[in-house]
């Protein structure tokens, strides 16, 4: 196991290094799609390894989707984003000295990621997670516009009080645990608490889950703590927002439960369920009206990862084997689909010159391949068949009916609000007389192609080994 | 009855449905020439289909196959039974209709990518929900018609109008599916049985059953077009193509009573006496409000679809019906009842096609379909308007022609209603009989205005004056449609006998059968004693009396006939102006009805003697629907939205404070509680 | 097979009856209101003159009408006829009685009213298009009105055919029923109405303001408006008919008496036309007619007639079987 | 042991009372003052609770929290407002003693959470967590109820004291050294933005116009 786990964190950090030393930036950006399909395949690796929790990692049934996820999206990331930045060199957005940094950072990101993801140590995690969102700063802030360096400020001062809060909630749980199981790294192991979570103090887990919750949840995006997310995902580069929405947020969701399974784990605790419901639900409801007002295209599926953050967290705020096996999907699904969206937006902004939703018009008329795409993309986020999210949003839906009907009608009714707006945005893009510039797509359409293929085959057939596999992590994480 | 596994019929149906999809999936991909082929194919599968359900009607197969798809628990279930095999009748049938007259648009105005691609699809998606066979492929299935109908209805994009017709749409599409999830949620229970063989050995509590009708109502109810849900329909129908418009106003709205009925009379068990309440009550509803909104209307295109709220509350009335009576005992009314739904679906998707396609002609012979730019093309559309006239007999329910059969059968249906143990009913039954009657008589005069304005009288505009007649293969689809129309006005007895088994299920008895009347082809309704009609002596009786006077008025009178001037009391007008118009038409049933339903009202403004400025009469609407349900809750949603818009703009320190204000309020929960 | 025949030839003799005997009742009607309006009035026989007339002048048919409006006229008189021939007369249960019972028949009748109204459009004239738009109108609420009437005696006599509707009331003692009553009432207001009768309308002008029926015929002439004009005065004979046999069915032969008994109730068919024949004309010398948005208002009445008939027959029970 | 306890106590409250101080304070050098004295308080802090617990690498910490931010990070702010011309008046949101009254209110929340919650604990006492909790909501509120930036990264440094007051006194746990030092990076970072991006009152600038040109969505 120790090898995978080493090799999916180690491949990244150690080409992060050789990449700050290769300045040209088409064979960084080779580099970079070579080290992160290496990635994906030690990703891959793990699935043929023993699951085991040791010291510091740890391998079950919840991470090795993450991390296959993870990789995945990394590896598809690293095609899209090597044609992109070439566009934006050519366009003078980006130095070459800004896109060698860029390519490393984004590595290390990936690295970390994949750290946070493994981590058997509840410090670890912490530490990958924040490395994540340290490098993600400043990659915000590439472009150094105004706007990008007020997005990648309001990230990092959102992004520290949030690391900060989770940090007190660690220690926390630390002290939970030193009681129980002595000083040391013990106290620290995720494994190891879990097991013994009914030793725990009950009332320090309570206040310690209130502070992750807030800390980990600024990550996730979770309302009123989301502010950073719409502004560094519109003004970053858009690989990055593809990273961001896709992937950072599924990581921060991640360690939020692992948390909740220690918590929940505790009888006397309170049950993590109503509070991750009432949060998921303010988030949902909430973007689902912020995207009426929305004016700039990647803003806008911005907020829409923060409504579907929301539903996920809902879903694993239901708890439960379907309402789990559901949120799983989604997640896995919103990742594919959200970053697909994102790489179409790249697209779209790089055919138009422009972000502005009112700039960009008859998209069908004069890029048909792109409004197909676009529209597959929305079309997949909302919930609409052929694709994986309708059988995700199918399952939260009827078995929270099932189980309260009152309670089912507020994640309808977000969902419902934002399809609204979603639908409204994506008509005013597509339909009607093309209007501003209009370049030919460069970019590689691949990652969009793999991913959107992905979701739709999801969404008619899973196969019964990945099915099998999600349904024994929601068994865990019930 | 336990269903047969996988049998040649239900491959064939699955057969038609990889011919449809196959063909999207190609025009789509390739674009192009393979267009072309989208229409040839989509008739093959149509006829394939068609003929599978016929056969599998007949022959009373009941087959289903389990595949290892959709739901990983669950799996992908498809079952032909009778239910579906009767639908699936209907869907093809218009398919085929309309894609016969596909081939016709080709051929005049040639391939569009925006619409063969998503025709193909429609026609997939429809069949698939209708052998679906549990939760998930059920609604996969139901979502992916709207999508691709919503696709048809923006095929013409840069009018504002369909944009926001195929928005109002979808969102609604969206809102009715959800509800649909509710009922498939209830019905699922806890454990998550997604198939309908294991909802129907489920016992849902009373809450349970009024939680699953209700959101029936509003999932099937909204994609039918039932008032008050039904404000999408005359918006995003007539913005399809005309094709497009007969298969979403005349099938697609069945696909959506399909719904109801397996939802309501398959799976929810033994129904209440209070089940058919909502079905009644906005059935008759629908019925009247439909017609009034259509007799009103100046789009004809518009009116064609509120006439379908009308029929969909004809169908939803028979269907409440046929609750009341299967809950009160009353087996045989019951099948009348049901027989009448299963019926008027069957024929309204007949004549409704026609209607929309005969619409089509209009507007592409003439490039409108505003009842004032319209008139006189039976002289330039003589075959088209000879079809239409079939269409328009039959929607407005008159003998011997197929709409009139499935009124008849539920004027019977509510005759029986003296018979209802509830209070309640006994009084529903007779409103429910008067409202039917009333939009009996509103359909007759919203039809006659129309064929009127189009076809009759003088062209109002140039471009009706030089209108061109449809071509071969759009006069054929009429064509097939119009000798259905009579058909199944003629010889309804074939039509009861294919749905006696679907009676036998659903209603516990079937009709009386062919041959039970004075003739084999006598219609009885109970019992022959009770209730007959027969189509074919009164056909008979028509023709003769007809030949009969015309051979003797010919014999016996002066044959010389005269062209000349128009009468008209002395002051005939040279200006096709001087026609009454649709409007002027309406006026006198505004006048009864607009007021109380519409808020109606009239503002005339007369020029001072001496002044040039001509005289205006401005007419006003209040569409209460429309204001109260859809302009109401998006103005909400828009004001909402813009007021928490304003935590975009916050400053971080205020960002900042909002996560403060998370905590401290957490951290005051946990000191309170815990 | 020689029941078979008997009712066949009953109904054949129905048909040429109706059809016969339509002309003289407006004859009749006509001649009644001039005899109270102290005018000495044409012959009775003056509307088979009438046709005849008609029938041999050539036809002027307006540039642009249609097929349609050529054929309007025999489409009319067959389908009144139909219906005509279908309403218990001289004797009840004829051969084709079941044919079409009380709902087709509304229909039957819906058929020739809406046929007439598409002709009245046909030329596109101002008038056609005045008299088709209030003739629906007027429509929208006789119709439903008839219906129900039609279902309350349905539901009374437990049969929607007019034939067994008439024996069940002919066997059933004399009584006075509320429900009854008020159909009987709904029932001659809509007669009236579907007549172009005074108060609805006048047949005996062609004030545009207040036509109805003779704006939508204003373009026929000669053999056409003939066979119009016979339609219409079948329609009235029908109508009396329906009422006739629905309230007062005494005398009615049942269709397998034997001639004597045909002739016996063809007699007193014929007297109950000429006493409705003679009591139309007596109302419409003895009433003004009404503005036309009155009318709404005058067949509302019929229509709340009607309902409130056919509710007493719901809820009072009295028809559960 | 119990004179262990006492100093950390001490030593602990000293810090809050420090935290209080610097709600107080209008004038912005007095902050930095204030806030330097925390640092040094803390540093104390964290040395003695190397020496008692036996965790020499504490020392490290002391280190850092005595000569980074007790030392040169108040310098390093104190040239930098001199040299950008930063308001020397603390711009308040709320009046200090509104601010303290909160302040208060929180202190009090968090002395009951704590007290609550950590009935069992045993190594590190429940008052040690309270005053650090307290200390985190202090600076938090600080953050929230001044204006320009240079007060705002005293009250993130303060919230932040807190923290390694709590991870020292939390006996055993691994890693923090490990910590402190990148939450000693993510400091530096901020003073280094603020710095070279003169990101001067983009927190809550009085100068509205300057921020609606990047504020996004508005366009």
């Amino acid at each position: 196991m120790i090898a995978s786990v080493s090799l999916v964190i180690g491949i990244p950090f150690a080409a992060a290094l050789v990449m700050t030393l290769i300045p040209s930036y088409r064979l960084s950006a080779f580099g970079n799609v070579l080290a992160m399909g290496a990635t994906f395949a030690a990703g891959l690796s793990l699935l043929g390894v023993t699951q085991e929790a040791g010291t510091y990692f740890i391998i079950d049934d919840v991470n090795i989707l993450f991390v296959i996820l993870n990789t995945l999206v990394g590896f598809t990331t690293s095609v899209f984003s090597a044609s992109y930045i070439g566009h934006e060199i050519e366009t003078g957005r980006l130095t070459p000295l800004f896109v060698r940094f860029y390519h490393a950072m984004f590595l290390a990101m990936m690295g970390a990621m994949n750290l946070a993801l493994t981590a058997n140590n509840i410090g670890l995690l912490w530490v990958g997670l924040e490395l994540a969102t340290l490098i993600t700063v400043v990659m915000v802030g590439i472009y150094r516009t105004p706007a990008a360096i007020e997005a990648a400020w309001k990230y990092f001062i959102l992004g520290s009080v949030g690391i900060s809060l989770a940090f007190f909630g660690t220690i926390l749980i630390y002290l939970a645990g030193q009681a129980a199981l002595g000083e040391g790294m013990p106290a620290m192991t995720w494994s190891l608490l879990q097991a013994n979570a009914a030793k725990l103090d009950a009332s320090l887990l309570n206040l310690a889950f209130i502070f992750l919750l807030i800390g980990y949840g600024t990550k996730v995006g979770l309302a009123p703590l989301h502010a950073w997310l719409p502004d560094a995902h519109a003004e970053g580069p858009t690989p990055i927002s593809a990273v961001l929405s896709g992937l950072l947020l599924n990581v921060a969701l991640y360690a939020l439960l692992r948390f909740k399974m220690i918590v929940a784990a505790h009888p006397a605790a309170i049950d993590p369920g109503p509070v991750m419901i009432v949060m998921g639900l303010i988030s949902l409801i909430f973007a689902a009206f912020m995207l009426y007002q929305r004016r700039d295209i990647k803003r806008l599926f911005a907020y829409s990862s923060i409504e579907h953050m929301g539903l996920i967290v809902f879903a694993f705020g239901m708890g439960g084997m379907l309402a789990n096996f559901a949120g799983l999907l989604h997640m896995a699904i919103h990742s594919l689909t959200k970053s697909a969206i994102f790489f179409t937006v790249g697209h779209v902004a790089q055919a138009k010159e422009t972000q502005r939703i009112a700039d960009i018009r008859g998209l069908s008329v004069s890029h048909p391949a792109l409004a197909i795409g676009l529209a597959a993309g929305v079309f997949a986020i909302s919930g609409l068949p052929p694709f994986g999210a309708f059988m995700s949003e199918f399952l939260i839906v009827t078995t929270t009916f099932a189980r309260s009907p009152w309670l089912a009608l507020f994640p309808v009714f977000g969902l419902l609000i934002a399809f609204g707006a979603m639908l409204l945005r994506l008509q005013d893009m597509l339909f009607g007389e093309p209007v501003g510039p209009s370049h030919r797509v460069k970019a590689s359409s691949l990652p969009l192609v793999l991913h959107l293929g992905l979701v739709l085959i999801a969404g008619l057939y899973l196969p019964p080994h990945l099915a099998g596999w999600l349904e024994r992590a929601s068994e865990l994480l019930k | 009855m336990s269903p047969e596994m996988a049998t040649p019929l239900l491959a064939a149906i699955i057969g038609a449905i990889a011919i449809y999809g196959l063909a999207a999936l190609l025009a789509g991909a390739i674009g192009g020439r393979a267009l072309a082929l989208v229409y040839p194919t989509a008739i093959a599968g149509a006829a394939l289909a068609a003929g599978g359900d016929l056969a599998a009607l007949v022959g009373q197969s009941d087959a289903m196959l389990q595949l290892p798809m959709g739901l990983p628990a669950t799996g992908l279930h498809l079952r032909l039974d009778g239910l579906s095999a009767f639908f699936g009748l209907i869907v093809n049938v218009g398919v085929l209709a309309a894609a016969i007259y596909g081939l016709g648009l080709d051929r005049e105005h040639g391939l569009n990518p925006r619409v063969e691609p998503f025709f193909a699809l429609f026609a997939a998606a429809m069949n698939l929900v209708l052998i679906a066979a549990d939760a998930f492929s059920f609604l996969f299935s139901w979502e992916l018609m709207s999508l691709a109908s919503w696709a048809l209805v923006v095929a013409r994009h840069d009018d504002a109008d369909n944009r926001h017709a195929g928005h109002v749409y979808l969102v609604m599409a969206a809102m009715g599916t959800t509800a649909l999830l509710f009922v498939f949620g209830g019905l699922a229970g806890i454990a998550g049985n997604y198939s309908f063989a294991a909802m129907r050995e489920a016992h849902p509590s009373v809450t349970v059953v009024a939680l699953v009708l209700t959101g029936t109502i509003v999932g099937a109810g909204s994609k039918a077009g039932l008032v008050p849900l039904h404000a999408w329909l005359p918006l995003a129908h007539p913005a399809a193509p005309s094709h497009v418009s007969a298969l979403m106003s005349g099938v697609m709205t069945k696909v959506a009573i399909y719904g109801m009925i397996r939802i309501v009379f398959d799976l929810l068990g033994a129904p209440s006496w209070w089940w058919s309440l909502p079905f009644l009550l906005l059935g008759a509803a629908s019925a009247v409000m439909g017609l009034l909104y259509a007799v009103l209307d100046r789009d004809l295109k518009r009116m064609l679809a509120y006439s379908t709220v009308e029929n969909v509350g004809i169908i939803s009335v028979g269907l409440g019906l046929a609750l009341a009576f299967k809950s009160s005992g009353l087996d045989a009314a019951a099948a009348v009842a049901t027989s009448a739904a299963l019926l008027h679906s069957l024929n309204h998707s007949w004549f409704k096609s026609l209607l929309f396609l005969g619409a089509g002609a209009v507007l592409h012979g003439t490039g409108r379909r505003d009842f004032d730019g319209l008139g006189g093309l039976i002289h330039r559309l003589p075959v088209t308007a000879a079809l239409w006239l079939v269409g328009v007999m039959s929607i407005a329910a008159l003998p011997p022609f197929n709409g009139f059969v499935s009124e008849w059968l539920l004027f019977q249906a509510v005759l029986a209603g003296p018979q209802f143990p509830y209070p309640i009913l006994r009084f529903l039954s007779p409103a429910v009989g008067a409202m039917l009657a009333l939009a009996a008589a509103l359909a007759a005069a919203c039809f006659v205005r129309a064929y009127g304005t189009v076809f009759l009288g003088r062209p109002r505009s140039p471009a009706a004056a030089v209108a061109r007649e449809a071509n071969r293969p759009q006069l054929a689809a009429m064509g097939l449609l119009a000798v259905l129309c009579l058909f199944g006005g003629l010889f309804s007895v074939f039509t009861i006998a294919l749905i006696q088994p679907l009676l036998v299920q659903y209603a516990g008895m079937p009709m009386a059968s062919a041959g039970a009347g004075p003739t084999f082809f006598s219609l009885v309704a109970i019992s022959a004693a009770r209730s007959t009609y027969d189509a074919p002596i009164i056909a008979l009786f028509l023709i003769v009396s007809g030949t009969v006077t015309t051979m003797a008025v010919h014999r016996l009178a002066a044959r010389r006939t005269r062209r000349s001037a128009a009468w008209d009391c002395g002051f005939p007008d040279a200006s096709p102006a001087t026609q009454y118009t649709a409007s002027s038409f309406a006026q006198p049933l505004r006048r009864v009805y607009g007021t109380a339903m519409f808020g109606s009202s009239e503002r005339v403004d007369m020029p001072e003697p001496g002044d040039l400025r001509p005289a205006r009469l401005d007419v006003r609407f209040v569409d209460y629907v429309w204001q109260g349900l859809h302009a109401a809750p998006a103005g909400m949603v828009l004001s909402l939205s813009e007021w928490l818009n304003r935590l975009q703009f916050l400053s971080i320190r205020r960002y900042l404070m909002l996560m403060f204000s998370a905590l401290i309020v957490l951290l005051l929960i946990a000191a309170v509680w815990f | 097979m020689g029941n078979t025949l008997i009712l066949l030839v009953g109904q054949g003799i129905q048909m040429f009856l109706v059809i016969l005997v339509a002309p003289a009742v407006t004859g009749i009607v006509r001649r009644v209101k001039a005899r109270f309006m102290r005018r000495r009035g044409s012959p009775i026989a003056q509307p088979y003159r009438d046709l005849l007339k008609l029938l041999r002048k050539e036809a002027v048919v307006a540039g642009n009408a249609s097929w349609l409006f050529r054929a309007a006229p025999y489409a009319i008189l067959a389908f009144t006829w139909v219906a005509a021939a279908l309403v218990p007369t001289f004797a009840s249960g004829l051969m084709f009685n079941w044919a079409a019972d009380a709902v087709a028949l509304v229909a039957l009748l819906g058929a020739a009213r809406a046929i007439l109204a598409l002709a009245g459009m046909d030329v596109g004239t101002s008038f056609g298009g005045i008299g088709a738009s209030r003739e629906m109108m007027i429509a929208t609420l006789a119709e439903p009105a008839m219906l129900l009437v039609l279902l309350t005696m349905a539901l009374t006599a437990h049969t929607t055919r007019l034939p067994e509707i008439a024996d069940y009331f002919i066997g059933a003692p004399i009584t006075v029923r509320v429900s009854l009553a008020l159909a009987l009432a709904a029932l001659t207001m809509v007669a009236l109405a579907e007549n172009a009768r005074i108060p609805v309308d006048n047949p005996a002008t062609h004030l545009e303001l207040t036509m109805v029926h003779e704006a939508m015929v204003l373009e026929y002439s000669g053999r056409h408006l003939a066979v119009i004009e016979l339609a219409a005065q079948l329609k009235l004979v029908l109508y009396i008919s329906l009422i006739a046999s629905l309230f007062l069915p005494f005398g009615m032969a049942p269709a397998t008496a034997g001639v004597v008994a045909w002739i016996a109730g063809a007699a007193t068919y014929l007297a109950k036309l000429v006493f409705a024949a003679v009591l139309l004309g007596v109302w419409e010398v003895s009433i003004a007619k009404m503005r036309i948005f009155r009318v709404s208002e005058f067949l509302g009445g019929a229509f709340v007639f009607a309902f409130l008939a056919i509710l007493l027959a719901f809820l009072t029970g009295e028809v559960t079987r | 042991m119990n004179y262990a306890y006492n100093v950390s106590h001490l030593l602990a409250g000293l810090m809050l009372v420090a935290s209080f101080a610097l709600l107080y304070q209008d004038r912005i050098f007095a902050v930095l003052n204030t806030f330097a004295a925390q640092a040094m308080l803390l540093a104390m802090s964290v040395g003695w609770e190397g020496w008692s617990q036996g965790r020499p690498n504490l020392y490290i910490t002391a280190a850092i929290a005595l000569i980074l931010k007790g030392i040169v990070i108040p310098v390093a702010l104190h040239r930098m407002i001199v040299r950008l011309g930063i308001h020397r008046d603390v711009e308040q949101v709320l009046n200090v003693g509104k601010t303290l009254l909160i302040g208060l209110a929180l202190t009090a929340l968090s002395l009951l959470l704590v007290l609550k919650v950590t009935a069992a604990a045993q190594n590190f006492t429940r008052e040690g967590l309270a005053l650090a909790l307290a200390i985190i909501l202090l600076g938090l509120l600080m953050m929230i109820t001044r204006r320009n930036a240079v007060t705002q990264i005293v009250g993130f440094m303060s919230l932040e004291n807190g923290l390694i007051l709590a991870a020292t006194g939390a006996r055993g746990m691994p890693l923090v050294v490990e910590v402190s030092v990148a939450f000693s990076v993510l400091i530096a970072l901020f003073v280094f933005a603020v710095f070279v991006f003169r990101i001067r009152e983009r927190f809550d600038s009085v100068d509205i116009d300057a921020l609606e040109q990047v504020r996004g969505d508005r366009k």
